[in-house]
């Protein structure tokens, strides 16, 4: 298993249809660090969910618009940046409501699995004034 | 089932109960597909329903805010949305949103249509 | 079928491990362009060669160094840019061996198949100064 | 076959003739595997070699060169390499490059076998 940092990058139009080129993307790179498959799983699903919420809300299916992707490792933790130019967001500050006040609903989901996957979600500005969330599990040695 | 679209949903009308396969990957790009296929069930006045997730590989909030849209109507109108055959992987997500508590998680499609006979 | 542009992108470690990541990325892009599956099969060997050369020639096997491809698409035409900053190279100023002349050699056949899969391969230089071979297939209406 | 490999290959030692399989992808990361599992069979002296592709997904340049690389020193040796059961996108490789004319390609792994019992 390499050890050294290692980053993976990729940007895609902000469109639904990619979500599952994202997913594949997360998961083939995430793998190399030899995080538990249970783990990836849930962090993939997150980085989804991530993901879905740009495309529609972030950018209101604006499918002109370009979501980046980066996946980086080392020996301590995965972490995946979602990264977009659109509405400016933080899931930390949103309370998501429980399963049986959704009955009825088809969304309200998204943010809780999001937290489910990770072990700590950050929001900031990238370098060149971007949106974005960073998803990080954590690796047990 | 296109390779672009990973996602196709088939369903078959039994005697009482309506058996819906979606197949493949249930997220927020296929989800309309999986709904629509519920809703014209539905709105034939198919309302015991069994959905049977022997071929589904993965799902999303999108996927499962298609079950959390139509159960209220179709208990309502006097039926129910049973889930069958979920794959481990599947079946995780389900759990960690409390979906058991909520809907009929059954092991086989069988045993699933086997409740709607009371 | 889209026909206004679309891109992406992805950017790996220069290794061959990767490789397979690359040849899935460019077949999940391009299939979105229309692209005949018989013209994608061989545009996704000739980037598979493109990226094999600059990961061991252009980079020397140099696993810290990064590999970008870009895939792209209207309703002419699908190109795949592969950038690095290593060595420069142009495969239009290389003359392949025949095949009976590489008996006994274990190398020699990637040029060929670059050229075979596709109908242009451009050699420039990026808006970065990095080097950039530009695989390009026609899309035939 | 490990998820980020994507190859494998394993070899049966017949009466005279050894069948290796190669699965998966072979490209420039999987390609030194099997070159060395070929090397393995010529240096036990074993050179009728059969190659049954049925499960080769994929395969590129730095994977054909394995078999331009060992096949002068098997034929030297008195013995062949025959590649049998391509599928059609592999086989299409193949054949871009010109290799049924260096190569007896041929359609079933017996009837390569049988092509060593003369
Ligand atoms: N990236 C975002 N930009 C703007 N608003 C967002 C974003 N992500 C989430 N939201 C808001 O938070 C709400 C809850 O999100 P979520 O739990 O993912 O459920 P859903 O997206 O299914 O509604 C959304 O309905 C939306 O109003
Ligand atoms: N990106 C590159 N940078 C430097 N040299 C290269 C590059 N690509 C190819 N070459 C040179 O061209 C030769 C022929 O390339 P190719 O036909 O792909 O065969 P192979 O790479 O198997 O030798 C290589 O051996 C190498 O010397």
């Amino acid at each position: 298993m390499e050890h050294t940092q290692q980053t993976f990058k990729l940007s895609v139009p902000s469109s639904t249809m990619n979500l599952r080129m994202i997913r594949d993307f997360v998961e083939d790179s995430a793998r190399r660090s030899g995080i538990p498959e249970a783990d990836m799983t849930r962090l993939t699903l997150a980085v989804d969910e991530a993901c879905a919420n740009v495309i529609e809300h972030s950018y209101e299916n604006d499918e002109t618009r370009e979501i980046t992707i980066h996946v980086w490792f080392d020996d301590k933790q995965v972490s995946v940046d979602v990264i977009d130019s659109g509405t400016r967001f933080d899931p930390n500050l949103h309370k998501s409501l429980e399963l049986k006040d959704l009955v009825g609903h088809t969304g309200g989901m998204g943010i809780r699995l999001m937290k489910m996957g990770t072990d700590e979600l950050l929001v900031d500005v990238d370098e060149n004034g971007h949106n974005r969330l960073r998803l990080i599990k954590h690796l047990v040695p | 089932m296109s390779k672009s679209d990973g996602f196709k949903v088939t369903r078959r009308d039994d005697d009482k109960v309506t058996i819906v396969y979606p197949q493949g990957f249930l997220d927020a790009h296929t989800a309309p597909e999986f709904e629509s296929e519920l809703q014209k069930a539905i709105e034939s006045g198919r309302v015991q329903i069994v959905v049977n997730c022997k071929d589904l590989d993965y799902i999303s909030s999108a996927g499962l805010g298609v079950f959390m849209g139509c159960i209220e109507q179709v208990r309502e109108l006097g039926g129910d949305i049973k889930i069958s055959n979920l794959l481990p992987k599947v079946y995780h997500v389900f759990e960690l949103l409390g979906f058991h508590q909520l809907y009929d998680l059954i092991g086989t499609e069988e045993e699933a249509a086997g409740k709607f006979a009371n």
